[in-house]
């Protein structure tokens, strides 16, 4: 009972909401749409402040504290695009080249989905680990580079595998949250005091702003799940499920809280569609966009910030 | 006003590849182009693009032979998996010389 | 000489003094301007943000509070509409399709004027109902319909009926309002919260950028004039008076305090500027723009938000 | 490189007219178009895209006898009362065989 | 559909010489003008323009005499020093005496 | 020993390592980079915020307190673009043309390195006065009239001096700071009290993202360095060095605080990058761009936020 309260409060919450009516916007034919470079200017806003936050908690924060959650979060980034590649090779029967395309999504993380599920946690009274946000950075690249290795390690391919690696390492979303990790973890609380009205009192408005934007992204994509067929549509519940799940497991037993934990679940279990789909692109233009894109953003986001997030943290919850 | 015929070459790809066509049409062998922000559709539907912003329209003014190599190199590298279409025109140039 | 007073007040408040800034720089050609994806976003801000706080705020507000306003609000949206298209067509002889594009103008609403509207009284100690953002969701589309009915009734037209229809209901404004509406009433005080500091802090500040952008658009609509003729600017600045006086003797019948009187009167009085052209310029094609955008941006508007205001607030204390 | 000639068809028009008009020349048989943002001034000075955003600048590869549909159905339909230009060029498409 | 075969005159330059740019080309006779944003690169690298946004990009359908006046204002007085191109090509116009 | 903690203070202060980080990002050849309209929108963000907190201040302020450095001032405005020339000529051999089209940028003043200049001192403790906005509007305009005179006295020019001087005089930058100047004068603090959160809450934020686009924009124009030769690069440190010198010591005779002087100083010894090439570009096409935009961007600039700012600081307070 208590359960289905805390799922209907996340549904019910304005966040939530606003997607919604980005996706009923969308299907409604509305001209309703963020500019882009709105769009652009607050997935830069919202990368940059996760990464200050996150560094000025690290610097808060003695080694001790935070070096198992992050060894545990990079052998999950390592993990996760494997267990995704075989799941889609073998149950999935797909190529090789779709089945590591897909899986370097799975294995990278959504910042906003991790954001989404930070809120979550507060609303309900329950504060995650200040110092999360450098997990979300962490878990970023390697599962693309696996995943990447994945497919060239047999076969010659089209794509370009170092304008891949660029791509991703000096792409924007690593540079804002790497960047903002080491120039909070750098200035510290005192130096970060000045600027912290612009970064906070303003966050979680500006997550609704982007949200009402996903949706209507969102609801573009959703024209492909005819296409994609039904295996990818469970694996797009399901194994985020797992993944979840394992991540709360291993984050509970690295010493995270109950709220860490299921933030850390469902920073595992969500699919990159920033610099994933960039990387893939360029590494593998083989590969179908439809798919990994309609899984990632059209099946695994939405179902994330709707009823996965409130699931993690039951089992997080369960798991104590 | 004295003028030079040259070919206009216009191609229209993802956004992605903005670099990499920009570099290789250099080394091809034109010296300038001009870049416009574009959207549209084609036979392909989906690209990475819709998160790295509009697809690119890039003209650039070059002599014939350049043009051939240009349409060569996509052709041969960026057809069969990428959203792109290249089309030339011809297009009379004052200070023509300057672009050969 | 009170009323000098707030009138000059009014006058030298920084959002109408910004207005005046736009308005210098553009007849200066001044290169100063929005960027129009920022004025863009800037509107969505703004009709998002007065949507959500009228949706919380009728989440506390029982029916029988707002159900007289509400109904009134809705007859006036039914009559200004005809009252605007007789005074042109009697008075002004004009032609049919320019009378019904004009008239869809002035029964429409301009939320900005709404907005202005319920600062002024802010400023001076007067509160408005909270629920007041309601009644411009309910003021925006009747009108259009009513008006654009008028033209379609006698004689085919270029123009497609459905289309414009559809360009209101899944317009922009409409989706901000209504979808914001609601998302505030779901989710109430308690889930508005999180986001309130990004929706209401900023506010007036951003309503003051947006007023500079106003003007610098206003200028160009200035103009018009020399082609619109006198009739028509008598016209955008008398029925609007008497539009706004009408608006705030029923809204007075109905319960309104006095704010809630002034602002629905600001409100009926105003021409829309964003909901209705889209709609009368795929409908009635034939009818010219210059006529209704000057009407409705050149001389209303300004009137409205610097001398208007004042009046309504006059006479609905007058009347009190 | 093998190229088939075509017509581009570019149409300026009001923003507001967009989905309409992509929708009327994929009927008429366009099989892509690239779109850019434009702003201009011609014949009528005020329309109400200024609200809408900039007009629509609309680029096709057509076969003749489909950039004739074009013109007829917005010279039927839209030069009364729109915001609007049209004009055709030619143009050497490679792998052209794709938009007809 | 009669057509009428026109000069299409396009101009690649700074932001900062737009409006100079376009009231020349009214006096000399153009009728209407298409404005789009363009970057670019040619032979000058650097421009005030980087804090005036980007490059401006502007067609003009003419007859063949304002064309060529066109050309040689832009010849005689903004080749020099500032970044500019410009190239002439023929365009078949729908109602094309709206424009001479 | 202190200096050097002040200095190493302001290095690792996030606005500064924003900056930086834009300029390893742009190195790194990464796509970050803000949108140009949000560049444009925080450019008009900030100079309206200095422009309206400027005016609201010169409200409170006696005449007889701003008079002497307002005129001080002026004529640092008129002193310091005759020996930048002079130096350029005399020294670097400069052309006529090459060297007041420098002059012009030197003579005056780049608005974010002022406010910089008022974080930095408020970081410290040190706070200056409330209307020194008002000096930079003061300081922007005529060293670009002087410095053009010196250009056209002699000979005959390609551009166009009345252009020019349009462009200057009704360029946002002057429309934004005067604009707002005027209108936080007239408005007082009671106006500005309702848009106030929006201007003050998130300025230095707003700066912080801003100055991580300058940093993108400055290692754009680090490729000149090579072709600008030495003497520019020289001229670039010590020159700005000079004219701040001599700005502190005229600020300090004025009568102003340390921290107004150091204020004064890093405005001074700032150059401009928005008016002056802007009109420099029109009214001196036959100057090159490289050489002022390379001084002014990418050695001035850089230097000032870094290095020059606390040296400005000290030496207003060895003064005292
Ligand atoms: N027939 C066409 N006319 C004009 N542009 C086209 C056409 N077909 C494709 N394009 C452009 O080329 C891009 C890639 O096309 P495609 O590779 O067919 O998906 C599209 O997004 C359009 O911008
Ligand atoms: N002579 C011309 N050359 C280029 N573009 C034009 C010309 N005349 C009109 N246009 C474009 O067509 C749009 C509509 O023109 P009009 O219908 O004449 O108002 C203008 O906004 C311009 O973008
Ligand atoms: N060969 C070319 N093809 C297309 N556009 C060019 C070419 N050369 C120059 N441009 C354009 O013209 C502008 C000015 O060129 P320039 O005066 O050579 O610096 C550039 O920024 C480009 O937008
Ligand atoms: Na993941
Ligand atoms: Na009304
Ligand atoms: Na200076």
């Amino acid at each position: 009972m208590e359960h289905i309260g805390v799922l209907a409060s996340n549904l019910l919450s304005p966040i939530i909401l606003l997607f919604v009516l980005g996706i009923l916007a969308s299907l409604l034919k509305s001209d309703l749409k963020l500019p882009s470079p709105l769009y652009n200017g607050l997935t830069i806003y919202l990368l940059l402040a996760i990464g200050l936050k996150g560094g000025v908690e690290l610097h808060k924060t003695p080694v001790s504290e935070f070096i198992w959650p992050a060894l545990i979060t990079l052998l999950l980034g390592i993990i996760t695009p494997i267990t995704a590649y075989n799941v889609l090779r073998r149950l999935g029967r797909f190529d090789r080249i779709n089945a590591s395309a897909i899986a370097a999504h799975y294995g990278s993380v959504s910042a906003v989905t991790f954001i989404v599920a930070v809120s979550f946690g507060t609303m309900n009274g329950l504060t995650s680990e200040g110092f999360m946000p450098a997990m979300v950075a962490i878990l970023e690249v390697p599962a693309i580079v696996v995943a990447l290795m994945i497919a060239f390690t047999r076969e010659k391919r089209a794509g370009s595998w170092q304008e891949a690696l660029h791509e991703v390492l000096a792409g924007r979303s690593v540079m804002l949250l790497l960047g903002g990790l080491i120039i909070g973890w750098i200035s510290g609380p005192d130096g970060f005091e000045p600027i912290s009205p612009f970064f906070e009192t303003g966050f979680k408005g500006a997550l609704a702003l982007f949200l009402l934007e996903m949706g209507v992204i969102t609801a573009k994509r959703l024209e492909g799940l005819k296409e994609v067929g039904g295996f990818l549509i469970a694996f797009g519940i399901i194994v985020p499920i797992l993944h979840g799940i394992l991540a709360i497991w291993l984050g509970n037993m690295a010493g995270l809280s109950v709220a860490g934990s299921a933030v850390l679940g469902a920073m595992v279990s969500s699919a990159s569609y920033i610099a994933a789909p960039a990387a893939v692109r360029i590494a593998l233009p083989e590969a179908n966009p439809t798919l990994y894109l309609t899984a990632s953003l059209g099946i695994t986001f939405p179902f994330n910030i709707t009823i996965g997030i409130p699931i993690y943290y039951a089992f997080a919850e369960w798991l104590l | 006003m004295k003028t030079t015929t040259l070919k206009l070459v216009t191609i229209v790809t993802e956004r992605i590849l903005e670099e990499r066509v920009l570099r290789k049409i250099t080394e091809i062998g034109a010296r300038g182009y001009t870049l416009t922000k574009a959207t549209g559709k084609g036979s392909r539907g989906v690209r990475a693009s819709e998160w790295e912003g509009p697809d690119t329209r890039i003209e650039t003014l070059v002599s014939s032979d350049v043009a051939d190599g240009i349409i060569e190199y996509i052709s041969d590298n960026l057809f069969e998996h990428y959203a792109v279409i290249v089309y030339v025109q011809e297009a009379h140039v004052v200070r023509g010389d300057k672009y050969i």
